[in-house]
């Protein structure tokens, strides 16, 4: 039954029905409404959780690092400056394999400081180690959490996750959603069985140092995991469609590819815009398709080449850029096409909070068709 | 929730998809903000903020003047005004219908606030015919209990027929 | 009032704080205090939020915004970067109760420590406001914020008391540490004058009531400020060298006068009263009032 | 205009930003019973109380939010606020 | 004159040189020679500098982001955590265009913890703005510190730079050096001279946020700026040339590279050990070179497309691995080098101070001219 | 020694420290105080390097290391992770003074703030040991380290003066804070297990000489620990709810006795004597002993 | 060996390193004027001094690093450091 | 500086490029610790550690046993020994030629304390030809000033002179 909601209380209902037991989080916008919804809950004794009001982003990954440890299952989120200080944090909960939650209500990352959606701040942590799912609508959103716990806690993954959904353009938008029932949700999701925990029954250290005999395989297997983590989302992507009629069993999604010439390539909410403007452009005879990336970590290049397998132009929207080294998708497309004869052109777009109309779209587009890229999409030449 | 929102999920009680969001911003309490709606049959996938709007609501005629409010609107069009004064001046564009409406005296005297969502709620879909009455009380006796859903419902509706009146 | 400037505002209108906010006063009264020869670093917060949207600048003396964890560090290289070169500008951090009391804490420890020539001034509003009003280390005991709301497993809202961040930089050896309220905006001014005149990292802790976070008519933000001081939860205070030199005395009211007059406190009268709450919240008072010796002694009983 | 590096600017643009816009009520000041004692400007928040030729306070309505705060201190209740028409 | 000491003392020599006027840093194995001899100088009146001992990295690099708003010229040092913990800093300070000058004696990042060297740390930050140039020698240390000063404080340009060098690898190593005296570093690199500070005299408003109107605009400058430091570094290097007889002017530098049918690509110290091998192998009759990027931020695609456009087959030392999509460098050279038909695979190798031997990169060059790649290399599989 | 169980030693022979280690002793004593029912967060350090080289672990209890800077948040954390699953082991932070009085204060001054049932301990060896021997806040003024080196614009080694930790942690309103010194090893003991039967957040300061660091013999490590009490220069105290309630007295020696004995001090004495630099230190001892009331008065002069 | 997931060992492994290795001086224990106070036991950073049957104490020398501290603290001067000789 | 280094600085002294660097680890006092030495006519770019080397010294003896010190050497390859007891049991490489050498005592006698960096430095110039007495000599002024200069260059000549004989 759908339900018409803002999304961060639809995620913040999710959340509630994942079960976490130790939440920790600081606000920052757009993330607030989810942890406010989430306090709310716990006040009210409908969530059966430890809320720690930390004192920062830095402590707030922390704790749920410690809680994690010890043995159970946590939740956190963030954005943006509380992601970057979380930096050095999320590399540590990767390595140390603890299979945590966080929701990114993607915005960008100053100077100069801006509250608006990019999504800077989850991609700058793409080599971090943790899996990150890009949600087009709050529908994904609030699906992705639950399939996002699943292979976390897989006792061959154990892995974090970033679920990454737009800030504001998502998390504050009001829009029908279908929130499965805590029954519905338990049935899907078990209880947190962790793979090892702090326990005085049987001790052991957590977190020891790698001296060069051993720090290269300590990697290997966190990549390995990573690279595993693709056919754990698959099976917990298809058994969410078998229960809930909502797939998830790809890592990346075409949208009218079949016999499409040119291809844009995106991440999160700006494909439903995309998808709009793709039917117009459909319309008016274009062959335009989009190739939608759900899973940015682990990269589905192998993924993306075949599902681009048949298209001439390429064009990434990158909500992101690699200052001095172009945007970090369109880089990794362009990787993952090597020796595909596509042309592929990047864009940088929609960064801190720049609308884009479904016209923006076909004007990439064209500029795709016309060879040009590897460039900001609309500029305001006037104040530059 | 803002007059767009209750606006959204009546269309969307009335069997509609629905979509609605505030215009992004810093804003602190007293500075003006703009909210966008839409709604449709199909599932909506679009996400730009709404520029050539078939609709708007001016809920503080105030701006009227400092703010181009009618910006992007086209003949056809449906604008609802909360003002005691139906002669303001404004630019308005070609085509488009004007409804003012003193939102502001009805919630005052319904609800014994200046809080005119609901009533500008209920004069919209008088205007626009977008929304039935009936998922209209739907959605405010979901929102509202008890009093406050009764006040809000008679606000709305005295404003539906008000404007029913005029249409 | 002859001994403020009048006319010409450092900190110019046109910013976008809320009609009535108490945090926009005290920055047009540091101006006034700290005169031109001053720099200012802010921390992110509703402050820097309202008065510095690109390009529409409300600060007339030179300032700085970095991050919102970081603003002693950065007041930290600017006072050395001075010193070398021999400057004569006064350093000012300014910062909101969390960027001070929570998230800035290491860099505000390091550069108390290191004792650099900085004054750093924290506007108290007792929460997070710039982000929707969530519970800070300065929010009080039983006040209603979006992350303390009250409920069944929470019936009194914040659980925890006010962090002591004036002992907490007297104990960093910090030379003067003073409390002050926009109630009283002259005591404030010469406050900041003593502070950027002592050399050393000074402290002074401002408290600035937010109509908007918590829930009062705007134009009652001096006297709820004033209603703070009046009942013993604020007392205004001066510390020299970790010592209590001067507390403002009051003839104490009842706390419930100051929370019946605040949504954040609401839950503590409707839709039951919450009297432990309140008398814990009256303990906390009569307890600053013990430590600081504030009360005035009633010498008349009709008084 | 081109951007200046790194996000800086310089004094004064802030006051582009005429927030009398946002006023609901409206202080009107009284300068006979006024007594001059300057506190409606200390404690403006906009700072927008400017002292007349004759010693008494106005508001400067181009900025002036209408938060009430000049009237509720004002000692003499010289201060009234009224209801904004525009 | 040559003198022979160790490659931390080298650079501290050199900084000191340079002249800065306020120093701020954390202590951080292998850093912690630098900053050690720099507090000597300053003890020692050899230098005159405010040293901040600071209580961590967030503030070293935030009091540097103050001083050097301030007007004064600013250097401090770190690597691995320390840098992981300035990331918010970091692209704070690059924003706001701040010409910072700090030294990364590269190091791996945790977890698992590790103090010996790879290059995860610096290439971690390689969304930030800051400009990142890399050494692979003590000389080459030295020198780029005098460089990156002058590219970084050139009006055009204004953003900060890591100078990076491996940790212990170079930074532990004694072997020759040429320290320009005090008098050509003065002749080279000219006093400091803000071009905007915080100032009372003529007040301004340093790091206001920006608004969907101007954000995209703010990022397009400071991109802007980094592809301008090829220029800028490029005229630096080559006046370098001129007075010391080492030439810079080059941002990517070929190694046997003419008529070679393999090219290694690389950075930093293991360009030498690179070199000996390709030597031997050149001796063995195999047609091998290496290319070594000496900045990687700016990336120099073009220049790298250019150097191997003779190339059949690339293999990329990626001393790093962005968990879950491959070797960093890697990536970007197969986006450089999109479409040239040249085969490129990419090599994880020399993770958390794992040595590498001539005949490391010889297997390595082997493995490429086979089509394996994209690999980690070295692992010690009795160990997984 | 009966009350401290021999032969099963939960942390382990085979670790990495220097002979002589005062913080591997530390180490040893409070495994022996905790006994099995703990969890110990550890900070990056000389403790944590010498003492978990994989595979190869001395704790013989369920130990974490996550980084340097956050052991009191992650303490937090599994505070709450045990209290919702209702177990029973106590949580025990170990951190060196670099972690504790530095870097490390923000995650500690929320985790105090907050409340947790958890207990700190800092072992102070008055230097980051781990990197090399470089100052920290904890570094007593005049000492030497690595980026604190005497030479002719400093004379006098670090000049800054040891940063008052316990005092800021009870500023906190922990309600227990005491120091300790591996001197007294059964004191040592007694101490962590009031702390860790307190509840909330408790903070004990070990002091811990470093051989290595300070530059003395590695036989005289307790030597060392026992002077810098003699002298004054270390108190062990108790501070309950933010009171001193008992400190260690003793018949106090000059400093000098002490500075005379480590290398981290010889610039005191040679090339020179810098007898305004061992005036201060002792005007230190002095200011310790009046506080904390430590010394014993002759009763005869012949003593 | 397989590594465990996310840098993590159990307790005992500590004891392969046998640091004994190190020493260059090492203390012999005379059970003779030995008082049992056990104190060489308590301070020893190794842990490596372990009573005897006899209620002695001795060290050892598999872990013990030649400190010196037992020889340093023993009230009854019954520990001595001699050269190691190997 | 270790001997490594010491020689290291010697070899580039004598004009030849030398690298001289430590096995980075974290090792405290007291433990066992590796150095690396290179020289050469021509610039050294390698930077592996060193798995074959011609020469190697053993400053603690103890060590002999537990490490097998003298692993990755060649026939032709020179090994110096820090030891009293020249009989030391070892299995030596083939071909690999030791001299032991009484550093510590020689250390002891000339400068005081059992500092043995620049006795075996003396042996291994002696043993190797591979420094000239003279850049040892600069070398040592260059590193030690005053009476510490000349106590060190005698126990290097000591060493020296004693392994000269036995070459
Ligand atoms: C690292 C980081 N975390 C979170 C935020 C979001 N944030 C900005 S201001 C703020 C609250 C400010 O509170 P306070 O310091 O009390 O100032 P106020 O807004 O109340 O004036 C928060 C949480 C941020 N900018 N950076
Ligand atoms: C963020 C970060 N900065 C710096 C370091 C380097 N580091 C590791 S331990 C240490 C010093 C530890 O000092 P202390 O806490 O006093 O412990 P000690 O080594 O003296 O026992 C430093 C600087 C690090 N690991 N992480
Ligand atoms: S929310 Fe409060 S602090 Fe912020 S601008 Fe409004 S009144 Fe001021
Ligand atoms: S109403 Fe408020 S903003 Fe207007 S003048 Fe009075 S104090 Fe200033
Ligand atoms: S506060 Fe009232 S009396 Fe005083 S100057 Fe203002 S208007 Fe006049
Ligand atoms: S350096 Fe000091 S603290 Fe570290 S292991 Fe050695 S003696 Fe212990
Ligand atoms: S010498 Fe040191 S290590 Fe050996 S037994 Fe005595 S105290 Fe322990
Ligand atoms: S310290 Fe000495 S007297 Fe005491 S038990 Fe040990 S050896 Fe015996
Ligand atoms: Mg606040
Ligand atoms: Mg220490």
């Amino acid at each position: 039954m759908l339900e018409f909601m803002e999304g961060s209380h639809a995620v913040a209902e999710i959340v509630k029905r994942c079960r976490p037991q130790v939440i920790a989080a600081y606000p920052i916008t757009p993330q607030t409404h989810i942890v406010e919804d989430l306090a709310q809950m716990v006040a009210n004794c409908e969530l059966d959780a430890e809320y720690i009001t930390v004192e920062s982003e830095f402590s707030a990954l922390s704790a749920c690092l410690g809680a994690s440890a010890a043995g159970s299952r946590v939740y956190s989120a963030t954005t943006s400056q509380g992601l970057a200080l979380m930096f050095e944090v999320c590399f540590n909960v990767a390595g140390m394999r603890q299979p945590i939650v966080m929701t990114i209500a993607n915005r960008s990352l100053g100077a100069p400081l801006s509250i608006w959606n990019d999504q800077q701040d989850s991609i700058s942590l793409r080599d971090s180690g943790w899996l990150q799912f890009y949600a087009e609508d709050n529908q994904e959103a609030v699906d992705l959490h639950m399939i996002a716990y699943k292979v976390c806690e897989d006792h061959d993954i154990l892995l974090p996750a970033f679920v990454c959904f737009d800030g504001f353009i998502l998390s504050h938008t009001y829009e029908p959603v279908a929130l499965p029932g805590q029954e519905e949700v338990d049935a899907y999701l078990p209880a947190f069985t962790p793979y090892q925990r702090l326990d005085a029954e049987k001790p052991l250290s957590f977190g020891m140092y790698a001296t060069p005999e051993y720090y290269t395989e300590f990697r290997y297997e966190t990549d390995r995991a990573l690279y595993r983590a693709k056919e754990s989302f698959i099976k917990a992507g298809r058994e969410f469609g078998e229960q809930f009629g909502r797939d998830y069993s790809a890592l990346v999604e075409g949208y009218r590819l079949e016999d499409a010439d040119t291809a844009l390539v995106a991440m999160g909410s700006i494909c439903g815009t995309a998808k709009d403007a793709i039917d117009e452009m459909r319309d008016a005879g274009k062959k335009v398709g989009l190739l939608k990336i759900r899973t940015y970590r682990p990269f589905p290049g192998p993924e993306i080449a075949d599902a681009l397998s048949g298209v001439s132009t390429v064009a990434v929207l990158d909500k992101n850029i690699s200052l001095g080294g172009g945007g970090a998708v369109g880089t990794e497309v362009k990787a993952a096409l090597y020796g595909s004869g596509a042309a592929v052109y990047d864009y940088i777009i929609a960064l801190g909070g720049r609308d884009v109309r479904k016209r923006d779209v076909a004007a990439v587009v064209d500029l795709a068709e016309k060879g040009k890229g590897d460039m900001f999409y609309g500029l305001r030449t006037e104040v530059l | 929730m803002t007059a767009a929102e209750l606006i959204a999920f009546a269309a969307f009680e009335g069997g509609a998809y629905a979509q609605a969001f505030p215009a992004f911003g810093v804003e602190r309490r007293g500075a003006p903000v703009q909210a966008f709606v839409r709604f449709s049959d199909a599932k909506i996938r679009l996400r730009s903020q709404v520029y050539e709007p078939d609709y708007i609501i001016v809920q503080d005629p105030t701006l009227i003047g400092d703010v181009d409010v009618f910006m992007g609107m086209k003949a056809g069009g449906i604008a609802i005004v909360n003002t005691e004064k139906p002669d303001f001046e404004a630019s308005v564009p070609e085509g488009v219908k004007v409804y003012a409406i003193d939102a502001t005296t009805i919630a005052l005297e319904e609800l014994g606030v200046p809080i005119t969502n609901t009533t500008l709620m209920g004069a919209f879909a008088a205007a626009t015919g977008e929304i039935q009455l009936e998922p209209l009380e739907h959605a405010l006796r979901n929102r509202f209990s008890g009093s406050m859903a009764d006040k809000n419902v008679r606000a709305a509706e005295r404003a539906y027929n008000l404007i029913g009146g005029a249409v | 009032m002859a001994e403020v400037e009048q006319g010409c505002e450092l900190f110019s209108a046109g910013h976008r704080a809320c009609g009535g906010c108490g945090p926009a006063l005290a920055a047009r009264l540091l101006l006034k205090a700290t005169g031109k020869n001053v720099i200012i670093a802010s921390a992110t917060g509703c402050m820097e939020v309202f008065s510095t949207p690109y390009p529409e600048t409300a600060w007339g003396v030179p300032w700085i915004h970095s991050l919102f964890e970081n603003v002693a560090a950065v007041a930290s290289g600017i006072e050395a970067s001075l010193k070398r070169q021999g400057r004569s500008e006064k350093v000012v951090c300014i910062g909101g109760d969390g960027a001070t009391f929570d998230i800035g804490v290491l860099c505000i420890s390091g550069a108390f420590e290191r004792g650099h020539d900085i004054t750093y001034i924290c506007y108290d509003n007792e929460a997070y406001m710039n982000t929707g009003i969530q519970r800070s280390g300065a929010t009080p005991y039983g006040a209603s914020t979006t992350t303390s709301p009250p409920g069944a497993c929470a019936p009194g809202g914040n659980p925890l008391p006010k962090k002591d961040m004036p002992a907490i930089l007297a104990a960093h050896g910090a030379p003067y540490v003073a409390t002050a309220s926009i109630a009283y905006p002259n005591d404030f001014v010469q406050k900041v004058e003593r502070a950027i005149n002592t050399p050393g990292p000074c402290y002074i802790q401002v408290h600035t009531p937010c109509c908007t976070g918590w829930g009062f008519e705007s134009g009652e933000t001096l006297a709820m400020a004033k209603l703070a001081i009046d009942t013993g939860l604020w007392v205004n205070y001066e510390m020299v060298d970790g010592k209590v030199v001067k507390a403002k005395k009051v003839r104490r009211k009842p706390v419930e006068e100051y929370l019946a007059k605040q949504k954040r406190f609401r839950h503590l009268f409707k839709p039951a009263r919450r009297d432990d709450v309140i008398a814990n919240i009256q303990a906390i008072a009569d307890a600053n009032a013990e430590r600081f010796g504030i009360d005035i002694k009633r010498k008349e009983s009709s008084e | 205009m081109a951007l200046r590096v790194g996000c800086a600017a310089p004094p004064g643009r802030a006051l582009d930003n005429k927030t009398g816009a946002w006023r609901v009520f409206k202080p009107v000041f009284d300068p006979e019973t006024c007594s001059r004692c300057g506190m409606c400007a200390m404690v403006c928040p906009e700072g927008c109380v400017h002292e007349t030729e004759e010693g008494t306070f106005e508001p400067d309505l181009d900025y002036c939010k209408g938060c009430g705060i000049c009237e509720e201190v004002c000692p003499k209740k010289s201060i009234r606020m009224e209801k904004e028409e525009k």
